[in-house]
C-alpha cells in the first residue's frame, strides 16, 4: 500500500506537469519499443536533447510491457486522444504497428519514424540506420581482424524482429566473402544478455575451436565474452549498437568493435525534423547514418556520458539525407 | 468421501521411502533425458558439459528453492523474477558506489527479502490471496526497477566478486558448490527442523495447524522472506557471472522456476514437496535447454519441446504417486 | 402394521416379514477394495412404510451399503430386486429412476450456489427456450419443499452463508424433493438442535405414512428405539443380524456391533479432588459473539458447557483457545493473565480437540506420527531441530498408550477410523504437554465402541492432574462424565449446575429458549 | 463450528457488500476525469471499451476456469497461434469463414488437450496449461517461421475498425460475447455445473452428471473464445505475429481476481469481470493520457490489483 502512495506521489505531480506542458510550444510524442533495451534510452535522450534546444517538450510512450504490440497500439489510440504537436515513431513491430500509423495519419499528426522502416503509412521522414550494411561493415572488420580464416558463431537476436533479420543477413554475407570462415552455427540469443551467455557456453561444449563471435546486439556479445572468460578461451567477439558498456569493453579489449546504430542521433534528427515540419521549415525525407564500426582506434567521441552529447546541427543532419521530403498534408 | 477419485486435490504426503519412491520416479525422468542426449550428441557427455549443466542450472535452482517453501504452504510466489531484477540494480548500484562487493552482496540480500516480508504480510495480514498479491508485487517491483534504471545498464564489478558467479575453485564452479550448499541447508530446514515440519503442516491444513497453535502467520512470512532472500541470492550471483546489471534480468525466469518446483513433485494446494524434488526440476529444465544447444534446435521449437517435457515429466510424477 | 411385523420372529433372515414383496432387496452384495473387503455377501431389504436402522460402527460398512444403494459404487457381485423385479444401479442415475434418495454425513452441497439450485442439482427444469434453466419454477419448486420441512430460508440464498443445521436441512430437502420411494439418512440428526430434529421427525412419519421407506443410520440409541421398526446391524462388512426394537435391548445391539461386550456406563471415578485454579475467565467478550462469560476450573476437574446448538458453546471455547478475538474480559491461565492467538495458548498448556476433527483437527494427506508431533514439536524439540527418529518413537509410544489402531506410524490419518482419528488429536496434546483440554462434542460421529475409550481417556487426563472442560449436545454424557457444568443461551452463561443438581432436566429447562 | 455456522446471520449474498473492483474503477474515473480533460470524452471511452475487448473476450472464459478451481496459462500463446493460422489462411484463400474456423480449430484443439490433461490425466491446471502454452509458443513459432503474416484483405480490418450503428464493430462483439456468458453462467446447467465443478465435485457425481467431460468443455471454451479473440487481434494488427498476444493470460487472469473472482470454491462473478476488465483498461488509458511515466504505470497496475484484493479481503474477513 505504501507503495502505491509513493508511486502515485510521484506520478501525479509529474503528470500534472506534462498536462500544464501541452499549453505552450510543441509537444512531440516519442513512441520507443522498451524500458529495458539501452539502445531506446539513446533515442529517447537524443529527443530530450533536441527538443530542449529547440524549446519544445517531448513526453515519451513505452510500452509496459517490453514490445508489446496491442500495449503500442493502445498507447497510440490514446495519444491520439491528446493531439501532440507531433509524434516521433519507433514501431514495435514494422509489420504490425501500420495500422496504428495509419490512425495517427488519419488523425492528422504529422509523424517521423525512426530505427526500424514501417511497412506502411505515410511519414514525415524516415530516419535510421541499414541493418544490413551495419552487420556487414561490422562483420567485415572482425573477419578481415581474423586474417581472414577460422570459426564463427552467429548470436541472433529476436526472431522476426527487423533489426535481427538484416543484421544476420549482413554477417551471413559478409562471411561468405572470406570463404576460409566457417559458420558453426546460428542459434538465438534474443538480444537477451543471460541468454546470449549461456547459448555460448552451450555452443562451446559441441565446438572446441571457436575464433569469432557474432552478435546481433551488446548485450549478446558482452554475454559471450563473459562465457568466454568463464571457460578461459578466447575469441574475437563483435556487437552492434556502440552502447557504453561496449564501449567500455572496447576500451579494455575484450570487445573487438560494435558496430554504431546512433540511437541517439537517431533520436535528434527525428526530433529536429518533427518540431521543424511544425514550425514550417525546410526538412529532410530520409536520413540513413552511415554504418560506423567502433573499435579501439575511434571510440573516443562514443566515451561519453549520453546527456553530456550534442545533436548535429541541422546542416549537418542536412548533410546526411538520402532523399528529399515527400509531400505529406 | 471422494467419490470423485480427484487425484488433483493434492495426493497425500507419503512418508520417507515412499517420498524415496517419488523423488527415483522424478530422477528417471532426468536420466531418461541424459541417456537420450549422449546418445544423441557426443558433446553431452563431457565433464565440462555437466558443470557447464550444473552450474546454469543453479541460478533456476536458488530462485527455485526459495518458492519450494512458498508452495509448500500452499501459497505461490511469481514475484521471484521482477525481484531479482530489483536486487540486482541495487547491488550493483551499492558495489560500484562503494567499491565494496560484501556491501553490494548484503544489499542485495537485504533487498531481496525485504520484498519477501512484503509478500508475508500481503498474503498473512492482509490475507490477499498469495497469486494476487505477488502478481501485483511483480508489477510494482518492474515499476520501480525501471523508473530506477531508466534503461541504463550497470555493469563491471571487481574480479575478487566476479568468483561468486564465474570461479572455479579444484575445477568446480563455485555457484555449483553454492548450489550444493543451499540443496543440503534447504533439505535440512524443511525435514529437520520445527519450523519445516511447521510449514509442511499449514500446507497440508492451515485451518487446523491455527488450531494446533502453529504461529501460521509468522511461519508465512517466514517462507515468503525465505523466498525473497533466495532471489536476492539467486542476483548476486546473476551480478557476479554476467558482469552487469539491467532491468530486466530474471523476468524470464519466473515461470521456469515455479515449473522446475512443480516437476519436483510439489502441489499447489500445499503439503507436498521437496528441495531436492526441485533440484531435480531446475536439473531437467537446464537439460532440456542444453540438449536443444547442442543439437542446434531450431529456436522456433525450442518453446514445443519444453512445454511437452514439462507436462510428461508431471505426468510421470502422477503416475508414481497413484501407484504407491 | 406393527402388530403384523411383532410377529415375525428375530433374526429371520431371507422371508419377508410382512405381506407384499420388499420395496427394495439386495442379495449378497459384495464390494472390496485394494486391501478392504468392504461388504462381504450383505442382503438387505426395506418395505414400504417402515424406518430401518442400519447401526454398525465405523468401517463396519454402512457407507459403502450406502453409496452401493446409491449407485456412487458398483458392487463387485450381488442382485437388486425393485418390487420384486431384478434391477440393476450402475449409476446414480439408475438409483434415482429407482426413487432411492440418499443424505450424507458430509455434505453434498455446493457453497457458492443458492438453495433452489442445490435442491435440483442434475434436475434442473428446463425452460421454454430450448438449453436454458426456468428459473421461475426452480424457485417455486424449492420454496415449496423447504415450506414441507419447515425450514424458512430465502430459496435464493447462497447455501456457504447458512449454518451447518440448515445445510443438513437442505440435504434433507434436496432428498424430499426427488419424491424418494426409498430415502436413506446418514446420521441426519447428528447437526440439529432438538427443535429441528422434531422437525424432521415429523416429516419422517408424514413419509412413513405415505409408505415411504427409510433407512436410518444412527450412533445414537435413544433414535433406534424411538423411530426403528426394524434393525439391521453390520460388523466388519457383514450382516451380524436384524432384530425388531421391541424384543432387544441397547446393550445387544452393542454387542452385536462391537463383537464383545462393553459396558455402556461412563467409566467416571470422582475420586480426584480439584487441585489449583487451572483457567480463570471473567467477563469475557468476543468478536463471535459471546459476552460477559465467567468461569473458573480447576485441575482434576471436568466441567461441562451444555446448552442448545447455537448457544455460543464452540465461541466460548474458541475465545478461551485464542482462536477467535477477544474484545473485552480477562482470561487468566495456571494463574497468569493470557492474551494472544492459538500458538500462546498452546504453549501455556491449553489443547483444544475441535468438533469437526478433520476440517480442524488433522491434516489428512499426512500421516499418524506427523499429526502426533505436530502440536508438540516446540516441546519435543526445544532446539529446534527435528529428528524424525525421536518424533516416530513418541508417536509409538503414544499410539501404544491410547491404544490407536493403526497400522504404522506411518499411516495417512485419512484411512483411520472416527475414533482413532479422535485418538490422534488427543495424542497430539499429550505430547505438547497439555493441562488443559477443551473438548468441543468429543463423541460426536464416533462408534460406540469407541465413546467409552475416549470417556475412560478423558478420566485418566484428569486423574492425572489435568482439567477438563467438555461441550457436548448429549445432556447424558455431561450429567455422567462432569462434576460441574455451565448452561448457555444465546451466548451468555445462564448458570451453573454443582454435581447435586446436575440432571438432564435441569440442563434442559435452563438452557431452553423462552419464546 | 456448528454453533458458529448456526449463528450467523440470515443468509448474506456476496455482492451487495461493495466489491474492491467497483470502488477502484469508481476512484479511477473520478480521479482520471478531474486530472485529464480528454478523459470523459465519448471518443475517450469508446476508445477504452475497444481496447478492453480482447482481454475481455479472454477473461469470460478464464472466469468460467478458474470457477473450476482450475487456470489457463495457454490462452495468450494459444491466441498468438490462432491468429497466425487465421492470418495465413486468410492471406492465402481471402476467406474470413475459412480463417475463422481455422482459428477456432486451433483453439478448440488446444482447449480440448488443456481440458484432457486436467480431467482425465488430473494433471494439476497450473502445469498443464503451462505445457501447452509452450507448446502454442513453439507452433507459433514454426507456422510463421518468427515472421510476421501480412497482406491481410481489408475485409478483416473491418472487424476490429468498422461500425454498425455508429457503434464500434469491437464493443458489439464484447457487449455480446458477455451477454452470452451471463446467461451461460446463471441460466443453464452448464454454469451451474461449473460452479459445482469448483464448489463439490461430489455433489455432481452424486446428481449423476459426468463431471469430466464438462470440465473438459470448459477449458475448449476457453480455447474456442481465444480463437475469436484472435480475429479481432488479427484484425487489429492488420497481421499475424508470432508474439502479438504473450503474457495476456496473466493480464486475463489479473482481470478476473481483480472482479472479486476467488480461486477456490466455484466463488466466481462474471459482471466482477467485466468491471475488472475496464478497471485495468481505464487505468492504463488515464494513465497514458496524464503522460505518467511508463515505469510508473507498470507499479500503479501493480499496486491497484493489491488494492482491490486488499478492500475484498478486508469485506469478506469481516462477514
Amino acid at each position: 500500500m505504501l507503495k502505491l502512495t509513493k508511486m502515485l506521489a510521484t506520478a501525479l505531480p509529474a503528470a500534472l506537469l506534462s498536462t500544464a506542458a501541452l499549453a505552450d510550444g510543441e509537444t512531440i510524442a516519442v513512441f520507443t519499443k522498451n524500458q529495458t533495451n539501452p539502445y531506446f534510452q539513446t533515442v529517447r535522450v537524443g529527443a530530450d536533447v533536441a527538443a530542449k534546444s529547440l524549446g519544445a517538450k517531448v513526453v515519451h510512450y513505452i510500452p509496459t510491457k517490453p514490445d508489446s504490440i496491442p500495449e503500442q497500439l493502445s498507447q497510440i489510440e490514446d495519444v491520439i486522444v491528446k493531439k501532440p504537436s507531433a509524434i516521433v515513431f519507433v514501431p514495435v513491430d514494422y509489420k504490425a504497428m501500420v495500422p496504428g500509423v495509419e490512425q495517427i495519419n488519419d488523425a492528422k499528426i504529422p509523424v517521423v519514424n525512426v530505427t526500424d522502416r514501417s511497412a506502411g503509412g505515410k511519414f514525415l521522414a524516415f530516419v535510421g540506420a541499414d541493418d544490413y550494411s551495419l552487420g556487414l561493415e561490422t562483420a567485415r572488420y572482425l573477419l578481415k581482424t581474423m586474417g581472414g580464416k577460422g570459426n564463427v558463431v552467429i548470436l541472433e537476436g529476436v526472431k522476426g524482429s527487423l533489426t535481427n533479420i538484416d543484421r544476420v543477413r549482413g554477417f551471413n554475407d559478409a562471411i561468405k566473402e572470406f570463404k576460409d570462415v566457417k559458420l558453426l552455427a546460428s542459434q538465438p540469443g534474443n538480444y537477451q544478455r543471460l541468454q546470449g551467455l549461456q547459448v555460448m557456453e552451450n555452443l562451446m561444449q559441441s565446438h572446441p575451436q571457436i575464433d569469432g563471435v557474432l552478435a546481433a546486439n551488446d548485450a549478446m556479445a558482452i554475454g559471450a565474452i563473459e562465457a568466454l572468460d568463464g571457460a578461459n578461451r578466447k575469441a574475437q567477439v563483435i556487437g552492434i549498437n556502440g552502447t557504453k558498456e561496449a564501449v567500455d569493453a572496447i576500451k579494455s579489449g575484450k570487445l573487438l568493435a560494435s558496430g554504431d546504430y546512433n540511437g541517439f542521433v537517431q533520436g535528434c534528427i527525428g526530433t529536429m525534423v518533427a518540431i521543424r515540419a511544425l514550425r514550417n521549415e525546410a526538412i529532410v525525407g530520409e536520413v540513413v547514418l552511415k554504418p560506423t564500426v567502433v573499435n579501439a582506434s575511434n571510440y573516443k567521441p562514443y566515451d561519453v556520458p549520453l546527456d553530456a552529447r550534442t545533436c548535429p546541427t541541422w546542416e549537418e543532419a542536412a548533410a546526411m539525407a538520402t532523399k528529399t521530403p515527400t509531400k505529406t498534408n | 468421501m471422494s467419490v470423485a477419485g480427484d487425484i488433483s486435490t493434492g495426493a497425500p504426503r507419503l512418508h520417507l521411502s515412499q517420498d524415496m519412491q517419488q523423488l527415483l520416479y522424478r530422477l528417471l525422468a532426468a536420466g531418461l533425458l541424459c541417456v537420450a542426449l549422449s546418445i544423441a550428441t557426443d558433446a553431452f557427455f563431457t565433464t565440462n558439459n555437466i558443470l557447464n549443466v550444473l552450474r546454469q542450472a543453479s541460478l533456476l535452482f536458488f530462485l527455485a528453492s526459495g518458492l519450494t517453501l512458498v508452495i509448500l504452504t500452499g501459497g505461490l510466489d511469481l514475484s521471484v523474477g521482477a525481484n531479482i531484477g530489483l536486487s540486482a540494480c541495487l547491488a550493483a548500484t551499492v558495489i560500484k558506489a562503494t567499491g565494496s562487493p560484501v556491501l553490494g552482496t548484503l544489499t542485495g540480500l537485504t533487498a531481496g527479502c525485504a520484498v519477501g516480508i512484503c509478500n508475508g504480510l500481503m498474503v498473512a495480514k492482509l490475507r490477499i490471496p498469495s497469486f494476487i498479491a505477488t502478481y501485483g508485487m511483480l508489477w510494482v517491483l518492474h515499476g520501480i526497477t525501471y523508473y530506477y534504471m531508466a534503461g541504463e545498464t550497470i555493469h563491471g564489478f571487481p574480479p575478487g566478486f566476479r568468483q561468486i558467479g564465474s570461479g572455479y575453485f579444484l575445477g568446480i564452479p563455485i555457484p555449483v558448490y553454492l548450489m550444493v550448499g543451499f540443496l543440503v541447508a534447504g533439505t535440512l530446514f524443511a525435514q529437520r527442523t520445527v519450523w519445516g515440519q511447521q510449514i509442511y503442516a499449514i500446507g497440508a491444513n492451515p485451518v487446523a495447524a491455527r488450531l494446533t497453535g502453529i504461529p501460521v502467520d509468522r511461519r508465512l512470512i517466514l517462507v515468503y522472506a525465505f523466498s525473497g532472500a533466495m532471489a536476492g541470492v539467486a542476483s548476486i550471483v546473476f551480478l557476479a557471472r554476467l558482469n552487469s546489471a539491467e532491468g530486466d534480468i530474471g523476468e524470464a525466469m519466473t515461470l521456469p522456476a515455479i515449473a522446475a518446483v512443480l516437476i519436483g513433485g510439489a502441489s499447489l494446494f500445499g503439503g507436498v514437496g521437496s528441495v531436492f524434488g526441485t533440484f531435480v526440476g531446475a536439473l531437467i529444465l537446464t537439460l532440456v535447454l542444453n540438449g536443444m544447444n547442442l543439437l542446434a534446435v531450431n529456436a522456433s521449437w525450442q518453446p514445443l519441446v519444453t512445454g511437452v517435457i514439462v507436462i510428461f515429466a508431471v505426468w510421470l510424477d502422477m503416475v508414481g504417486r497413484r501407484r504407491s | 402394521m406393527r402388530a403384523v411385523m411383532a410377529k415375525t420372529p428375530r433374526l429371520e433372515l431371507a422371508a419377508p416379514a410382512i405381506p407384499g414383496t420388499p420395496l427394495l432387496e439386495l442379495k449378497g452384495i459384495s464390494k472390496t477394495f485394494p486391501g478392504v473387503k468392504a461388504l462381504d455377501d450383505v442382503s438387505f431389504a426395506v418395505w414400504p412404510g417402515e424406518v430401518h436402522m442400519l447401526l454398525g460402527e465405523n468401517g463396519a460398512g454402512k457407507s459403502s451399503l450406502m453409496k452401493v444403494l446409491c449407485g456412487a459404487y458398483q458392487a463387485d457381485a450381488g442382485e437388486y430386486f425393485h418390487a420384486g423385479a431384478p434391477v440393476e444401479i450402475r449409476s446414480p442415475a439408475d438409483a434415482r429412476r429407482l426413487g432411492i434418495a440418499v443424505i450424507f454425513q458430509e455434505f453434498s452441497l455446493v457453497p457458492y450456489l443458492d438453495v433452489a439450485q442445490n435442491i435440483f442439482l442434475g434436475r434442473e427444469f428446463p425452460s421454454k427456450i430450448p438449453g436454458l434453466v426456468d428459473r421461475r419454477r426452480l424457485y417455486r419448486e424449492a420454496k415449496a419443499v423447504l415450506d414441507r420441512i419447515g425450514l424458512d430460508v430465502d430459496p435464493r440464498t447462497k447455501v456457504h452463508t447458512l449454518g451447518v443445521a440448515q445445510q443438513q436441512m437442505v440435504e434433507i430437502a434436496k432428498a424430499l424433493s426427488q419424491d424418494a420411494r426409498i430415502l436413506v439418512m446418514d446420521e441426519p440428526t447428528a447437526a440439529l438442535s432438538d427443535r429441528e430434529t422434531e422437525r424432521l421427525f415429523e416429516v419422517m412419519r408424514q413419509l412413513q405414512a405415505k409408505g415411504v421407506a427409510i433407512v436410518y443410520i444412527s450412533h445414537r440409541m435413544a433414535e433406534v428405539f424411538a423411530l426403528g421398526d426394524r434393525i439391521t446391524v453390520l460388523r466388519d462388512g457383514k450382516l451380524v443380524g436384524r432384530a425388531l426394537p421391541g424384543e432387544t435391548t441397547p446393550d445387544e445391539l452393542v454387542r452385536m456391533m462391537v463383537g464383545r461386550n462393553v459396558d455402556m456406563t461412563y467409566p467416571r471415578r470422582f475420586a480426584t479432588e480439584p487441585g489449583e485454579v487451572v483457567l480463570e475467565v471473567t467477563g469475557l467478550c468476543a468478536k463471535n459473539g459471546i459476552a460477559d462469560i465467567t468461569l473458573k476450573l480447576r485441575a482434576g476437574e471436568i466441567v461441562g458447557l451444555c446448552g442448545l446448538v447455537g448457544s455460543g458453546r464452540t465461541e466460548v471455547a474458541r475465545a478461551i483457545f485464542g482462536a477467535d478475538e477477544v474484545t473485552a474480559g480477562e482470561i487468566r491461565l495456571f494463574g497468569k493473565p493470557k492474551t494472544g492467538g492459538p500458538d500462546v495458548a498452546a504453549f501455556a498448556g491449553v489443547g483444544l480437540i475441535p468438533e469437526s476433527r478433520k476440517t480442524e483437527g488433522l491434516a489428512l494427506i499426512r500421516t499418524v506420527s506427523d499429526n502426533l508431533a505436530v502440536a508438540g514439536l516446540p516441546k519435543l524439540f526445544p532446539n529446534m531441530m527435528f529428528s524424525p527418529g525421536k518424533a516416530r518413537r513418541s508417536a509409538e509410544e503414544l499410539i501404544k498408550r491410547l491404544r490407536i489402531a493403526t497400522p504404522s506410524p506411518n499411516q495417512s490419518v485419512a484411512v483411520l477410523s472416527g475414533g482413532n482419528q479422535q485418538k490422534v488429536v488427543i495424542g497430539k496434546w499429550l505430547a505438547a504437554g497439555t493441562r488443559l483440554f477443551i473438548f468441543d462434542e468429543p463423541t460426536r460421529g464416533i462408534d460406540v465402541g469407541a465413546k467409552s475409550e475416549i470417556f475412560a481417556l478423558i478420566d485418566q487426563l484428569v486423574a492425572d492432574g489435568a482439567a477438563v472442560l467438555m461441550i457436548s449436545s448429549e445432556q447424558a454424557e455431561i450429567v455422567h462424565v462432569c462434576d460441574r457444568a455451565y448452561v448457555m443461551r444465546a451466548k451468555r452463561i445462564v448458570g451453573e449446575l454443582g454435581r447435586a443438581d446436575l440432571s438432564e432436566e435441569n440442563i434442559v429447562r435452563m438452557g431452553m429458549h423462552d419464546e | 463450528m456448528s454453533d458458529q455456522a448456526l449463528s450467523s446471520a440470515p443468509a448474506r449474498l456476496r455482492i451487495p457488500a461493495v466489491p474492491g473492483v467497483a470502488v477502484a474503477l469508481a476512484g479511477l474515473a473520478v480521479l482520471f476525469s478531474a486530472l485529464s480533460p480528454g478523459f470523459l470524452t465519448a471518443g475517450n471511452l469508446s476508445n477504452i471499451l475497444v481496447q478492453s475487448v480482447i482481454l475481455l473476450l479472454l477473461a469470460l472464459p478464464m472466469t468460467l476456469i478458474i470457477m473450476t478451481e482450475g487456470l489457463d496459462l495457454s490462452m495468450g500463446a494459444v491466441l498468438t497461434l490462432a491468429s497466425l493460422v487465421l492470418a495465413l489462411i486468410v492471406v492465402s484463400t481471402q476467406s474470413l469463414v475459412l480463417g475463422l474456423a481455422g482459428a477456432l480449430g486451433v483453439g478448440l484443439a488446444f482447449g480440448l488437450v488443456n481440458g484432457w490433461l486436467v480431467s482425465v490425466l488430473s494433471i494439476p491446471p497450473f502445469v498443464a496449461t503451462l505445457g501447452t502454452m509452450g507448446a502454442a509458443q513453439g507452433l507459433a513459432l514454426i507456422v510463421s517461421d518468427g515472421q510476421s503474416v501480412v497482406g491481410i484483405p481489408r475485409f478483416i480490418r473491418q472487424v476490429y475498425s468498422g461500425e454498425v450503428a455508429g457503434i464500434p464493430t469491437p464493443i458489439l462483439i464484447g457487449a455480446g460475447f458477455y451477454a452470452l456468458f451471463h446467461v451461460l453462467l446463471y441460466h443453464t446447467r452448464f454454469g451451474t455445473y461449473i460452479c459445482a465443478l469448483g464448489g463439490n465435485r461430489d455433489a455432481l457425481t452424486l446428481a449423476g452428471v459426468k463431471w469430466k467431460r464438462l470440465l473438459i468443455a470448459a477449458y475448449m471454451l476457453g480455447g474456442a473464445m481465444a480463437g475469436v479473440a484472435a480475429l479481432l487481434m488479427t484484425a487489429r494488427m492488420n497481421s499475424g505475429h508470432p508474439t502479438a498476444a504473450i503474457g495476456m493470460e496473466f493480464d486475463a487472469i489479473a482481470a478476473v481476481a481483480l472482479g472479486g473472482t476467488s480461486f477456490e470454491k466455484g466463488n466466481g462473478w462474471i459482471f466482477g469481470t467485466l468491471m475488472g476488465v475496464l478497471t485495468v483498461g481505464v487505468l492504463r488509458n488515464g494513465l497514458n493520457l496524464l503522460a505518467v511515466p511508463s515505469s510508473v504505470q507498470v507499479a500503479c497496475i501493480g499496486a491497484l490489483v493489491i488494492f482491490a484484493l486488499f478492500l475484498d479481503g478486508m469485506r469478506s474477513h469481516k462477514s
